[in-house]
């Protein structure tokens, strides 16, 4: 028997199911990987086993003990500990304190600390590499610093089970390589970890086992090797070599001039370093592809050039700098975002989500580019009067798109537009791609984890890791030069 | 804890000192109304830093302060009407009573979340305002109860025994926060997620804290009825009644055990002021209160900080 | 008796719904429970009672001014307290909600006291629109009572419209659903509020005079209006318009229901118990989505 | 946290300081030859409130015109309690402390009267309640007499309201109009428990049947099914006791016009400004009160309205009259006293026996049940039955003052069922 024996786990939110019937084990000593890519289930895995959700069906038996669907603080007293991804703590009390509260015991009687809890505190924070810093307050750490709490106070419990969450996001890769350091000591200390990461390389190097999943169901499980040889782990991350095969690479250098320009741009959320001085061009009436796993900062380069978050740097489209401009009207003048999250309006019809779109256009405009819309994806004309969040999820994608169209943008930002589809609607999306390329009436950027996709599309590709440009140039190059270094 | 001993003797010995040099108010001069005023302001004083205690550290906002303290003024004024027994034990028993009507109100209303917690609460004090109404008879309905026995008559020993309750409340209240208790309470409060995840039953801190701020309520509520002679719902049992005490703890700044005095103190020092304006000095009090809350989010007690603050 | 209480119940529940439809509309859209909401009902409702009244007005000209002071009491309540609390403070979720709730509960305070200052804390009742009564099935009924009943669902049915038909109400329905995504669609998000705030301002004033013409209002009476509204809303399910109105028939007949069969006397009672039930049971209310 | 106490310590020196300067600063005197000081405390925002304030000016501005007391003018000072009995015990505490006055009057809400009777017995000053009905009041004095002997009352308390009440309806339903059922509409509050009783047992003894006894909410917002209810029951007129939910009983049965008189007790509708509120739905009803603008009660009853109308440009309410009297009944006892002691104006006020605009006031005795309210009855008080008739205030009962007869609004049919 296992520490940790997971089975026929499964989640379900409404109409989605989120894990479905996963099985997986961990043992002492032994670290396992949880990868996959977002909304492949993966952290709601974690969340089932801390009891932060209750599994709709499936048994969870820690140390022999069935734990499904106990309160969190249960489970907790069971020797299991979990660091989230983001930190939230106590800003008024000192780090030791917020140590501290991590040692004491779930009485409301107890009223003072003991010596031993204080060793403890102490200890953990020693461990992590925070010693020295007791009496410094959260707000003078910086960002690794304050993972580095979140950790302190997990070891401080000293669990026999540890969750990890996302533990490497946000980290430089001096630190990445410092916090790989840290874990595996925490391993060796006899104790079982579940680590989950969509960055593949750094938990390859780390875990012992890997668990990958994709849309709530486990797709490979065995050593870190086997799970990235997978052809289905592979397909999910870059896409499956059916799709590359007569792929339509072309080679464009476009004369014009770049139509949106963006130079040395920063974002930062609190401490943490989004975007460091990104600079890309945009071809004019081409598709530029900006690639890179999750949580390179594509998302957070999107919202940025959309005004949706706040930035430090030079954008400027057709010439004019944009930057610091509200988001509505970027959208008005032409740079449309389709995000990734969609933004559908779910409880409105299809037809209402596209009139939405175009509802800045005069009407004779309107039924133009409505029927444009419905010619590139005819299955939005066939859904016309049906709710959107009841459409499957291609064909929200299709909507999103659509809804976009209708504003006629003259640059089309599209994030993740193959995230989690099958391949049949990827084609769709292909196909519409290529004709919009054709019209010659705008100029596309895509956001891509799928990067043989994204390479098949593009006329010129940008690779980001971490926030920052990592390769740039041609796509027909792209794959020769970096396809093999990502996987 | 360990380490800053020190952070927390300070302010104990401050508490110490002002509440001493406040004492001695009645023998230099003080006029007898003035103390009436601060009398009243001090029983605003624990409400409020009971209230705060929900609000500032377990993060649930409570609409109906005045059914805890409604319970414990009722209790203690119909004891003592009905000649049960002497005021100290109706006290007593109003503050037990309190507790008894906090769990009682809390157990289930702690399962909701923000707005519908509060509504909860609100809803409590509306049901509470009309079963009084209902049982008129036992209750005096809207005229109220009278009690017969008083502790004391004197401005000077009334304050006293207002600055005392006050005093001992903020002791006992800034010991609890700053003890593991108010640590996990405070770690509840900003993140119940990662609370539970640390092993805490953030029920059963929650349900502790209401309790808590149950009996340092009702306790001040039914001493006040003795100190008022009578208990009415207009004063006990009364939704605006609680959005004063909310405003105080604002005012004064949250989460600061402190502050909530000097906010209740504050308003009542400011109506006094403001009485010239008749009958708008409500509104002034309300606006006063709205710019404090602006402008001064860490309120008055922030500001103090803020300017002993160099950086 | 039956037929009583469904008479009497179909006209209070009326007015209980369109007491309501803003109040849930506000929150839809911004996220908003405005406190002062029964102070802007009763702000309207002592406005057109002054204006035909004292001032004499003709009584649609008094109405219809009472109903522009709700529509300005809304700008005010968005212009004075909401956007400086979102724009002067960085709070978390969390906190703005605690701290909308109590800029609200003393802008209420605010907007009472003004109202006592200037009109005197008194109840006040608007005349009635057209005087005499009718028999709907032997239930002899104001004939004021029927129109105003009338014209609360014709206003319900005309903010449907509004909202399901025009450009300028798909944009409020879209903006309640996905407040990004129509900053994507290119909508600025500030003048979406400045026209929900006017929309809110208009049903609450509407609603004010209404309920002054049949129930009365009072400066002080605004808190335990809101009371009511909250309850109704939250019943319903936050943020749902047909689950408000929904509720707000229920809570209509429970009321009448019990006033006639068990006792006048604890009228409300019943319902309060209801609400508390409901929340214990289904915390997001009878309709609302969580 | 370190810096809190001192803070905390600043700014309270910052308050404190500046407030007990303040405090200090006034200090009053009460030498014998300054001014007379009576406070008046109300809800000054509310038209209770504002009654009781005229009615006291109105009495100062007369008798420092004709020469004071003993040449000694009366100096007014208001008190707003805010409708809160905590904010009225610091202000009666502010009267007596820092104003030292020589008397207070006033008091509309009865857990305010009740809240601030022992603290008139404590500060021993003489209170006279001129708005609040509780019999409460009166029986606190007659249970803790000697010590609470400084509490008198003017205004009629609920007992001999009821009593009135039942006098006045009657004669106007039974004898004049030949009713033969009542239904007792009462509000569901403390004050009508023995109001309910005592007209459940009289009415039927002068030949009124009532039929049931129907109790409101005092949050009551739509009166509809209770009119039904009552409409059902096959009675002749509708006997009410408001005093909270004044307004919204009297609009809707007008709004729907239920075909029964209303008649009884109704606080609000004593008040000139109701037909005002009301937007006129008042006319026809029928309430008891004590004194109204043309009825002759005594020789002072008329011109004490004529005045005040021409001073404040409205009519006086119950509270008016009875505020009017508190202060002349003080000045009458400061001057048979001969000075300002509180013990000694006690002692002239309870032997008082003085015809004052509501009537010949004479108080109760220590043995008496509600000891320091008035004598009830012929002789006495009296009280009056007006009814709204076209926005004026109609007297209508006792016969040997009534202008009219009771007159019938539209849609109700004059005759017994």
């Amino acid at each position: 028997m296992k520490f940790l024996e997971a089975r026929q786990l499964t989640k379900r939110f409404g109409g989605l199911t989120a894990v479905d019937k996963v099985d997986f084990d961990v043992d002492k000593g032994e670290i396992l990987g949880l990868i996959g890519p977002n909304g492949s289930g993966k952290s709601t895995t974690m969340s089932l086993v801390m009891g932060l959700h209750k599994p709709d069906a499936g048994s969870i038996h820690l140390n022999g003990v069935d734990i499904a669907g106990w309160a969190p603080n249960r489970i907790a007293g069971m020797g299991v500990s979990m660091v989230f991804q983001h930190s939230r703590p106590l800003q008024q009390q000192t780090v030791l304190q917020n140590v501290l509260l991590a040692c004491l015991p779930n009485k409301v009687t107890h009223l003072r600390v003991t010596d031993a809890q204080r060793d403890r505190a102490l200890e953990s924070l020693r461990l992590v590499g925070l010693g020295g810093m007791e009496e410094k307050f959260p707000s003078e750490l910086p960002f690794a610093g304050l993972r580095r709490l979140e950790v302190a106070k997990a070891l401080a419990r000293d669990p026999d089970l540890l969750l990890l969450d996302e533990p490497f996001a946000g980290l430089s890769a001096g630190e990445v390589r410092e916090f790989s350091d840290l874990i595996r000591n925490l391993r060796s200390a006899g104790r079982a970890l579940i680590l989950v990461d969509h960055n593949v390389k750094s938990v390859a190097a780390l875990v012992d086992r890997a668990v990958a999943m994709s849309s709530g169901q486990k797709i490979a499980e065995g050593s870190p090797r086997e799970v990235l040889a997978n052809a289905d782990v592979r397909r999910v991350y870059l896409g499956s070599q059916s799709e590359t095969v007569g792929a339509n690479v072309r080679k464009r250098k476009s004369e014009a001039s770049p139509v949106l320009i963006v130079k040395n741009l920063n974002v930062t959320y609190g401490k943490a370093q989004a975007l460091s001085n990104i600079s890309i061009d945009v071809v004019d009436r081409g598709v530029t592809a900006v690639v890179g796993l999750n949580g390179a900062g594509k998302t957070s380069l999107f919202n940025a050039i959309a005004g949706l978050l706040p930035s430090r740097g030079e954008i400027a489209f057709r010439q004019q700098s944009i930057a610091g401009t509200p988001a509505h009207e970027i959208a008005r003048s032409g740079i449309v975002l389709c995000p990734e999250s969609r933004e559908l309006f779910g409880d409105m019809s299809v037809h209402e989500n596209l009139q939405l779109g175009g509802m800045h256009l005069s009407s004779a405009d309107k039924r133009e580019r409505l029927d444009f819309v419905e010619q590139i994806f005819p299955r939005l004309g066939e859904r016309r009067g049906q709710y959107a969040r009841t459409l499957s999820g291609g064909e929200q994608q299709q909507l999103a798109i659509g809804r976009a169209l209708m504003m006629k943008p003259k640059l089309l930002l599209i994030d993740e537009p193959t995230l989690g589809l099958a391949p049949i609607v990827m084609d769709i999306i292909s196909e519409s791609i290529e004709t919009l390329r054709k019209s010659g009436e705008l100029s596309l950027l895509l956001a891509e984890q799928n990067m043989v996709f994204a390479s098949r599309h593009a006329d010129s590709v940008y690779l980001i890791e971490h926030g920052a440009i990592e390769w740039s140039g041609p796509a027909d190059q792209f794959v020769e030069q970096v396809g093999g270094k990502i996987l | 804890m360990a380490g800053n001993t020190f952070s927390i003797r300070r302010p104990l010995i401050g508490l110490a000192i002002v509440s001493l040099a406040t004492a001695v108010l009645p023998y230099v001069g003080l006029q007898e109304y003035s103390l009436s005023i601060l009398t009243l302001g001090l029983f605003f004083a624990v409400y409020a830093m009971s209230w705060d205690l929900l609000f500032g550290y377990a993060g649930e906002a409570n609409f109906g302060a005045t059914f805890l303290i409604g319970t414990g003024a009722y209790t203690a004024a119909l004891m003592s009407s009905n000649g049960v027994a002497t005021p100290l034990i109706c006290v007593a028993a109003g503050a037990a009573g309190a507790v008894v009507a906090g769990a009682v109100l809390a157990f289930p209303a702690l399962r909701l979340r923000g707005p519908y917690f509060g509504l909860v609460t609100l809803v409590a004090v509306l049901i509470m305002r009309q079963l009084i109404i209902l049982f008129s008879d036992k209750t005096g309905g809207e005229i109220g109860v009278a009690v017969p026995d008083v502790i004391a008559i004197e401005a000077a020993t009334n304050f006293h025994i207002a600055l005392g309750l006050a005093a001992v409340t903020a002791l006992v209240l800034y010991l609890l926060v700053k003890s593991p208790f108010g640590l996990i309470l405070e770690a509840i409060g900003q993140d119940s997620v990662n609370a539970q995840v640390l092993g805490f039953n953030i029920v059963k801190y929650k349900l502790t804290a209401f309790c808590i701020s149950a009996f340092f309520s009702g306790l001040a509520g039914g001493l006040m009825t003795f100190y008022l002679g009578t208990a009415s719902t207009n004063v006990f049992v009364d939704a605006s009644v609680g959005v004063q005490i909310i405003i105080a703890a604002i005012v004064g700044g949250r989460r600061t055990v402190f502050g909530p005095i000097l906010g209740a103190l504050f308003m009542a020092i400011a109506s006094e002021y403001l009485r010239p304006l008749g009958s708008l000095s409500e509104l002034a009090v309300a606006l006063i209160a709205l710019i404090v809350l602006f402008f001064l989010p860490g309120g008055l007690l922030g500001l103090v900080r803020l300017a002993r603050r160099p950086s | 008796m039956l037929i009583q209480v469904i008479v009497s119940g179909l006209l209070i529940s009326a007015i209980y719904a369109l007491a309501t439809t803003g109040f849930t509309l506000l929150y839809g859209v911004s996220g908003i429970l405005n406190l002062a909401h029964g102070t802007t009902l009763a702000a309207s409702g002592i406005a057109t009672w002054y204006l035909m009244g004292t001032a004499q007005l003709n009584p649609l000209l008094a109405i219809a001014l009472g109903t522009l002071t709700g529509v300005a009491i809304g700008l005010l309540t968005f212009v004075l307290i909401i956007r400086p609390l979102r724009t002067l403070m960085k709070l978390s979720v969390a906190d703005e909600h605690v701290f909308m709730l109590v800029a609200t509960l003393l802008w209420t305070i605010i907007l009472q006291e003004a109202l006592s200052y200037l009109f005197g804390d008194v109840p006040v009742s608007v005349p009635q629109l057209v005087p005499g009564i009718v028999e709907i099935f032997g239930v002899r009924t104001p004939i004021s009572s029927v129109l105003v009943a009338g014209l609360s669902w014709c206003v319900i049915a005309a903010l449907w419209f509004y909202v399901s038909k025009t450009r300028s109400g798909q944009t409020i329905l879209a903006a309640s659903i996905n407040p990004k995504g129509l900053t994507l669609c290119g909508v600025n998000l500030n003048a979406v509020h400045i026209v929900v705030w006017a929309i809110y301002g208009g049903l609450a004033g509407l609603a004010g005079v209404l309920v002054a013409m049949i129930l009365g209002v009072s400066p002080s009476g605004g808190l335990e209006l809101t009371a009511t509204a909250f309850s109704i809303v939250v019943l319903g399910g936050l943020g749902s318009v047909g689950g408000t109105l929904i509720a707000a028939n229920l809570i209509g007949f429970i009321e009448t229901g019990t006033a006639y069969l068990i006792s006048p006397s604890v009228r409300t009672l019943p319902a309060l118990i209801i609400l508390i039930i409901v929340l214990y049971v289904r915390p997001q209310g009878l309709f609302g989505r969580r | 946290m370190t810096k809190v106490h001192s803070g905390l310590k600043a700014l309270s020196k910052l308050a404190l300081g500046g407030f007990i300067a303040a405090a200090m600063s006034v200090q009053a005197s009460a030498a014998d030859d300054g001014p007379i000081r009576i406070g008046v405390m109300a809800k000054f925002a509310q038209i209770n409130g504002a009654a009781i304030l005229n009615g006291a000016t109105q009495a100062v501005e007369e008798i420092n015109s004709a020469g004071g007391v003993k040449g000694r003018k009366i100096e007014l000072i208001q008190y707003d309690d805010q409708g809160s009995a905590s904010d009225a015990t610091l202000a009666f505490q502010r009267a007596v402390r820092q104003d030292q006055v020589s008397a207070m009057v006033g008091t509309f809400l009865s857990e305010i009267a009740i809240t601030l009777t022992p603290w008139a017995a404590r500060l021993k000053v003489p209170y006279i309640v001129t708005g609040a009905g509780a019999d409460q009041v009166g029986k606190l004095v007659h249970d803790n007499y000697p010590a609470y002997k400084y509490v008198f009352r003017t205004i009629l308390p609920a007992s001999s309201t009821a009593d009135g009440v039942c006098q006045s309806v009657s004669d106007l339903a039974v004898k004049q109009l030949k009713y033969k059922r009542a239904v007792l509409m009462t509000e569901d509050a403390a004050w009508t428990k023995s109001y309910d009783e005592a007209l459940k047992t009289c009415l039927p003894q002068h030949g009124l049947d009532v039929a049931e006894t129907i109790k409101v909410a005092t949050d009551t917002s739509d009166f509809t099914p209770i009119f039904q209810k009552i409409e059902a029951m096959k009675a002749d007129v509708i006997v009410t006791g408001v005093g909270i939910i004044g307004n919204k009983p009297v609009v809707q049965w007008a709004n729907q016009q239920v075909p029964m008189l209303l008649m009884g007790y109704n606080a609000q509708a004593g008040a000139s400004s109701f037909w005002k509120e009301t937007s006129g739905a008042t006319q026809g009803l029928v309430t008891f009160t004590a004194a109204s603008q043309d009825s002759a009660l005594t020789p002072k009853t008329v011109p004490f309205g004529e005045a005040y109308l021409k001073r404040f440009s409205t009519t006086p309410a119950a509270h008016s009259y009875a505020t009017y009297d508190a202060i002349y009944l003080l000045k009458n006892a400061i001057e048979k006293a001969g000075k300002t002691d509180a013990d000694a104006i006690v002692t002239e006020l309870e032997k008082a026996d003085f015809v004052g605009a509501s009537g010949r006031i004479v108080f109760q005795g220590p043995n008496d049940p509600l000891t320091h309210d008035m004598k009830f009855g012929k002789d006495f008080v009296t009280g009056v039955a007006i009814q709204w008739q076209d926005g004026k205030q109609v007297a209508v009962w006792p016969s040997d003052i009534a202008k009219n007869k009771i007159a019938f609004p539209a849609f109700v049919n004059s005759a017994p069922k």
